[in-house]
């Protein structure tokens, strides 16, 4: 190529590429782009590796065979261009401009014939870079184009029925937390109580008085079980349960049993009878 | 315009819309929408539906019309199951839902007005409903008083729940009996106690 | 306890529960829930699902087995005519976020650096935000390398939304993924061979 693409006017007819060789007829559309719209097309582009690859695709170049001197030309005279213009220009844009300066200073030196030339070709990873970054540019093409939920296809849904109503997964207590519970009822209670006049209730005194007076009444001996009253419950049965051994204790009456689980008999204490 | 749509395909475009809505489609809707490129009347729409309708009445879904248009639902017998899928654990009960229920325990047969006497404040109708949905209360008998409120007792979930044979296992009173017998005098004589007396 | 359930309930009742949930559910979650009181076996399980594939194959919805289990969606051959129940537009994506995605996906686990570095420009803060916000990426490690950058991973949901099982049945790479896996002296002695210098 002895005239590079040398303006990305529209005056000048544009020279052809080669690809190995052979002359590419097609005309490169693309640089009939005016300069004002190339902030445009560079917007569309991912960076410089592809930007690039839409180079190298628009004139039919390929990839594997890069015309590193041609494709260099054509991506400073965009970049010149742009910074002329004052284009926010990215970077890696220039980073890859540099890349690409090298490269073609590298190729341009004399070369080796030797197997080490070969191994250093300067094209090599840029060559492998681009092809690594349009694979994953086309699965990424290929990617959008799946069937995906949102766009292609929507979950089926159906209402729960009417009776439906969730699992209700209830709190666990411990034990303790009633007792503390109780605990703060009482706390309470005794300040709310606080000018109230405690009142014994079913004193186990006035049941003392009572079985006195009973055993009064009968000549002082009762069986045991006339000392309580079943329609009176638990606590009645148990006041008079205490109420008798606090007589005991005061020697105010005697139980007797003749033998074991034999009838108890409560009598009123001699001293006293 | 109006394309052609064949009966098949008709269904499979009627259930899809259906099944992806979120809310039910009315006829109007169904019309408007996704038959909007087809002319199809009333009478195949109606047609359609059915066919839709018997398609699903043996499954564990049934395509319903309800005023708002149709929906697909789960069929009622299998909520109990589907209930699995959706577990709502409920917070931790407060101390107001504890006071209550250790009042209820040892005091019981006891009304609301009871229990709110001895705590010093209501009783929501919300404890109470806890406890009941709980299944740990209820109402065992309405006290012959004005109003006749009911009286409320522990249930056998309840002691199970807490490991105890029976009610006389609740730990005794001691100091907490004689605040508690004062309280509510009447009901001394019908609790459970296990407490020492005076 | 396992309490028995024929054929036909069985299909009816997972049927409903893949309908009602909010998600796809997983085997171990049909298990763990709606089968909870019954003793389904795998085998029985998966001969259930099939028949409810199978039920299907010929309707407006198909079940799909995704990363996260069995749902049912629409056919995609519906989908112009469902859009119009959507007033709003599905989301696009920016060639950005799919070039990164597809990164990820093929390339997982993968450090923002390494993304940078094939595809030859800097991935902003938003697009790697816009992917976790949407649940399709998340960071399952840090490479211990200098700055210990987040290495990122696609999730079950990206594989869901593709209505996709594994990360497997993403489409091959296209092209030049057997020079990719070769290494570059092959690639460049090819170059040499066929290229001409300029």
């Amino acid at each position: 190529m002895t005239e590079p693409v040398a303006s990305l006017t529209i005056q000048h007819p544009l020279p052809l590429a080669f690809v190995r060789g052979e002359a590419v007829l097609d005309r490169p559309e693309d640089l009939y782009i005016p300069p004002d719209a190339l902030e445009i097309l560079l917007d569309a582009f991912e960076g410089p590796l592809d930007f690039l690859l839409y180079l190298i695709r628009r004139h039919k170049f390929d990839l594997v065979d890069l015309p590193v001197n041609e494709i260099t030309l054509q991506y400073m005279e965009y970049i010149n261009l742009m910074q002329e213009l004052n284009f926010e220009l990215a970077a890696e844009y220039l980073v890859m401009a540099a890349m690409l300066a090298e490269i073609k200073s590298r190729l341009l030196l004399p070369q080796l014939s030797s197997a080490d030339a070969e191994e250093l070709d300067p094209r090599a990873e840029l060559v492998r870079r681009l092809q690594e970054y349009e694979v994953f540019k086309q699965a990424a093409t290929d990617l959008d184009a799946l069937p995906r939920q949102e766009r292609d296809f929507f979950p089926a849904k159906a209402s729960l029925a009417d009776n439906f109503s969730p699992l209700l997964i209830f709190p666990e207590v411990e034990f303790d937390e009633l007792i503390a519970a109780l605990k703060d009822i009482v706390k309470r209670a005794n300040a709310l109580q606080h000018h109230h006049i405690k009142r014994e209730h079913l004193s186990t005194r006035e049941r003392m008085s009572r079985i006195l007076d009973l055993l009064q009444q009968r000549q002082g001996y009762l069986e045991f079980a006339e000392c309580f009253e079943l329609s009176e419950g638990r606590e009645g049965v148990v006041v008079s349960f205490l109420a008798i051994l606090e007589l005991t204790k005061e020697k105010l009456v005697e139980l007797t049993q003749v033998a074991p689980y034999a009838q108890i008999h409560v009598k009123l204490a001699m001293n006293e009878a | 315009m109006a394309r052609k749509i064949n009966d098949v395909q008709l269904l499979q475009l009627l259930e899809a819309a259906i099944f992806a809505a979120d809310k039910p489609l009315s006829r109007t809707e169904l019309q408007a929408t996704v038959l909007d490129d087809f002319a199809v009347s009333s009478r195949k729409l109606t047609q359609i539906l059915q066919q839709l309708q018997q398609d699903y009445s043996a499954r564990g879904i049934q395509l319903l019309e309800t005023a708002s248009g149709y929906r697909f639902h789960t069929r009622p017998e299998f909520s109990d199951a589907l209930a699995k899928l959706w577990p709502e654990r409920s917070p931790r009960y407060s101390r107001a839902v504890l006071e209550t229920l250790v009042l209820i325990a040892y005091r019981q047969p006891i009304t609301r007005g009871e229990i709110e006497e001895v705590r010093g404040v209501s009783v929501s109708t919300q404890i109470i409903r806890t406890l009941t949905e709980r299944g740990w209360v209820k109402v065992v008998g309405y006290k012959e008083v004005p109003g006749r409120p009911g009286l409320y007792a522990t249930t056998a979930a309840f002691l199970d729940y807490f490991g105890l044979p029976h009610l006389t296992a609740l730990p005794p009173l001691t100091e907490f009996q004689a605040i508690l017998s004062e309280n509510v005098e009447q009901h001394v004589s019908t609790v459970e106690m296990t407490g020492e007396l005076h």
